[in-house]
């Protein structure tokens, strides 16, 4: 169905479609509200520079991180993406989808009686895997699943 | 569970209309309730003798003789490309067959582009490893290998796309060369891609 | 303008389970409207969530969101009646806050 | 029509038996479910459900009036079990009608709205904030979830609805030669990875009547039935199938009387 299709493109945007917006928005404005708004690493293009402004250089596989997400996603401009981390004094989340134009799509700061799990939908350009980036008792882990991306419809 | 007729009709005081007054009744919604930017358009909604025989309503059978008619009226309908050659280019046809866009009407406006998708990923499973593709229609996978390419496969094949009732009458399947949703020379390109040993459809 | 969201929280023994619901065009900047004119960027960048006034989960989004964002989370030590907060803000300054009941499960 | 596509699949299924040719998604389970499952769960949809709430009983147009005098089979005013019994007869009307018609009635009527406005508005464009009739609509439909489907057929109007539905449900047209029954007569069918429903069996059939208004996932709006049926004749390549038509109503007849007993649980969710 070409409708959706053309809606899916639009929405999601291309890699120059991430760029540019950058560019032209977030950048320039200056109105950025969040104070703790990770700025660095939601414009890094790699997944190591995402990394690196999360300060999780060097993280390790964890069995104990949990990613529910489709094996296919019919639409890839809501991929529902939900992060379970068993680790203990489970302290920030984030999810990256590492061939987005910008790969880091949120981070979960977890405090007080909050679990280590979260869920949420993303925007997917293309299959990819998909990252988990768990800090936790100062240390970071990882876990990644691969999603596939079809552009759903039936024209 | 399948459905009939509604039995609850006995129940109730209307009478149930006879399938000429339902006709006739269906007929003029189809004539009024549709909107076109020209009346050529409009005319898609018009059923040739073929549609006809083969719009069945629920469980009703196709006679013997009406098969016959519309075999026989595919037979004719099925036209060549004028070049004489059966067999184009498979990665036209690869294109072709992933593409389902062309011809539709929206906000009264047609999608015109240059020729129509050929619209085979919809229904059919293609190369092995694809997994975005429909199942309406049989597996298409491997087909060149099943039959090899030998011209009476690629005659048949032709005449399979031009227009299936001519094998299969009723099918569900669009006569796509007879309708003029495909030009004669796209099925040709259709059918090198069917039956290319190079075609990712028949990788192994 | 900024529509409602839909909070619905329910506790599973003693976790929150918390699901929020929100209206937003979490556009990436590069999308045309029917004019052809580039729709600007206008995405949630933050997600606040409080448990009786206290901060649960503290969110950075991007435009990679999905539009009408759904978000969901568990918190410990939750009981019936307990108060959910929920509060976003986008890059265009705009902001919503809404609140929720934790019901015992149904 | 069941002779010849049995025979196809059998000429078919015989050359493809030899070397067993199974499609990759019967080897791997269900790799879709789990998706739209996590989707379904929250469902962006039951945010239109208060716009139109508000909708209804705001005093809007020329007349300054709102919709809660609207008659929708039971009564004014009264929601509560009415999209369950629709489409029906309103002899108002002279006609039967369904849940969107029987709205386009009372916004022109109680509320002077024109007709046509509202009808060129009724589809909202994709990732629009939608139109107030698909907020409208979904917001009646709601008041009537939980129950069940109960459309009858005891007015000569609406037995002929009904066998019109039927008619143009199996009449093929156009230059895919196709009917509804085409993708919709037979289970566990996909337009590429889009299941389509089996309408000629009546759990399918209920599915479909039971989650119109829906959102859609691929637009962010909430989709009503009469999109649903208009963007098949598109997708078919036939002309655009007028807004609240009798050949839209007929269609409707038919499959929610096909789909009687099914629970109505709105907003659906489709991909």
């Amino acid at each position: 169905m070409i409708i959706a299709r053309r809606t899916f493109l639009k929405l999601t945007g291309g890699a120059g479609a991430f760029a540019a917006a950058f560019a032209a928005g977030l950048v320039s404005s200056g109105r950025v509200l969040a104070a703790n708004w990770n700025k660095a690493g939601f414009e890094s293009k790699a997944l190591a520079d995402v990394m690196k402004s999360l300060g999780a250089t060097g993280a390790t596989d964890s069995k104990d991180i949990i990613i529910t997400a489709p094996d296919i996603a019919e639409n890839g401009a809501v991929v529902p993406v939900a992060i379970t981390s068993r680790l203990p004094n489970t302290q920030q989340i984030s999810i990256v989808a590492e061939k987005n134009p910008f790969p880091l799509a949120a981070t979960f700061d977890v405090t007080g009686g909050g679990e280590g799990y979260v869920s949420v939908r993303i925007k997917m350009g293309q299959t990819s895997d998909v990252w988990a980036v768990v800090k936790a008792d100062g240390k970071y882990f990882t876990a990644r699943k691969e999603v596939k991306i079809t552009v759903g419809g039936c024209g | 569970m399948v459905l009939g007729a509604p039995a609850l009709i006995a129940a109730g005081c209307a009478t149930f209309p006879d399938s000429a007054t339902t006709q006739r009744i269906a007929e003029k919604m189809v004539s009024e309730d549709f909107t076109a930017p020209t009346p050529a358009l409009l005319k898609r909604l018009v059923q040739d003798r073929s549609q006809q025989i083969c719009s069945k309503i629920g469980d009703a059978r196709l006679t013997q003789e009406e098969a016959a008619e519309v075999v026989k009226l595919a037979r004719a309908s099925i036209q060549y490309p004028s070049s004489g050659k059966l067999v184009g280019n498979w990665k036209i046809g690869d294109d072709l067959a992933h593409d389902g866009a062309g011809d539709r009407i929206q906000g009264g406006r047609l999608e015109k582009r240059k020729e129509n998708g050929g619209l085979c990923q919809n229904c059919h499973a293609l190369a092995p490893d694809e997994i975005n593709v429909g199942n309406v229609g049989p597996s298409l996978t491997g087909y060149g290998l099943q039959r090899g390419n030998s011209e009476a496969i690629a005659k048949l094949t032709y005449e399979r796309i031009y227009n299936t009732w001519a094998y299969s009458p009723c099918s569900n399947m669009p006569r796509l060369g007879a309708t003029r949703h495909l030009t004669p020379e796209q099925i040709t390109h259709m059918v090198a891609y069917l039956l290319d040993p190079a075609s990712p459809i028949n990788k192994r | 303008m900024a529509e409602p969201m839909k909070i619905r929280a329910t506790l599973q023994g003693d976790v929150a389970d918390v699901r929020i619901l929100m209206l937003h065009p979490m556009e990436t900047g590069q999308r045309k409207d029917a004019k052809g004119e580039i729709v600007p960027m206008h995405f949630i960048q933050g997600v606040m969530v409080t448990h009786n006034g206290k901060t649960v989960l503290d969110t950075q989004w991007s435009q990679a969101v999905s539009r009408n964002p759904f978000l969901g989370l568990r918190i410990k030590g939750a009981k019936a009646g307990d108060k959910i907060g929920v509060t976003w803000v986008d890059n265009k300054g705009d902001k919503r806050t809404d609140e929720a009941t934790v019901t015992p499960a149904s | 029509m069941p002779t010849a596509r049995a025979g196809i699949a059998a000429i078919l299924l015989a050359c493809l038996a030899a070397w067993g040719a199974a499609p990759a998604l019967a080897q791997s389970g269900d790799p879709l479910g789990v998706g739209r499952k996590m989707l379904a769960e929250d469902n962006p949809g039951d945010l239109w459900i208060e716009q139109g709430k508000t909708l209804f009983h705001q005093k809007r147009g020329p007349k300054n009036a709102s919709l809660e005098q609207c008659d929708f089979g039971l009564g004014p005013g009264k929601l509560v079990g009415a999209t369950a019994r629709l489409p029906r007869y309103f002899p108002d009307t002279d006609s039967v009608q369904d849940l969107e018609s029987r709205l386009l009635t009372c916004m022109v009527q109680l509320q002077g709205f024109n007709r046509d406005d509202i009808v060129k508005r009724a589809i909202s464009p994709a990732g629009s904030n939608g139109s107030d009739v698909e907020a409208l609509a979904l917001y009646i439909t709601s008041r009537s979830n939980g129950m069940k489907m109960n459309v009858s057929l005891s007015h000569q109007k609406e037995y002929d609805m009904y066998q019109a539905g039927e008619y143009l449900f199996y009449r093929r047209s156009g230059q895919t030669d196709f009917a509804c029954v085409q993708c919709h007569g037979e289970a566990n069918k996909r337009i590429r990875l889009q299941d389509l429903i089996h309408m000629t069996d009546q759990k399918g059939v209920q599915e479909v009547v039971s989650t119109w208004p829906a959102y859609r996932g691929a637009h962010f709006v909430v989709r009503t039935m009469q999109w649903r049926l208009y963007d098949c004749f598109w997708q078919m390549r036939l002309p655009e199938l007028k807004y609240a038509s009798d050949a839209s109503i007929a269609l409707t007849t038919y499959l929610h009387y096909q789909g009687n007993g099914a629970v109505i649980t709105v907003p659906g969710f489709k991909r």
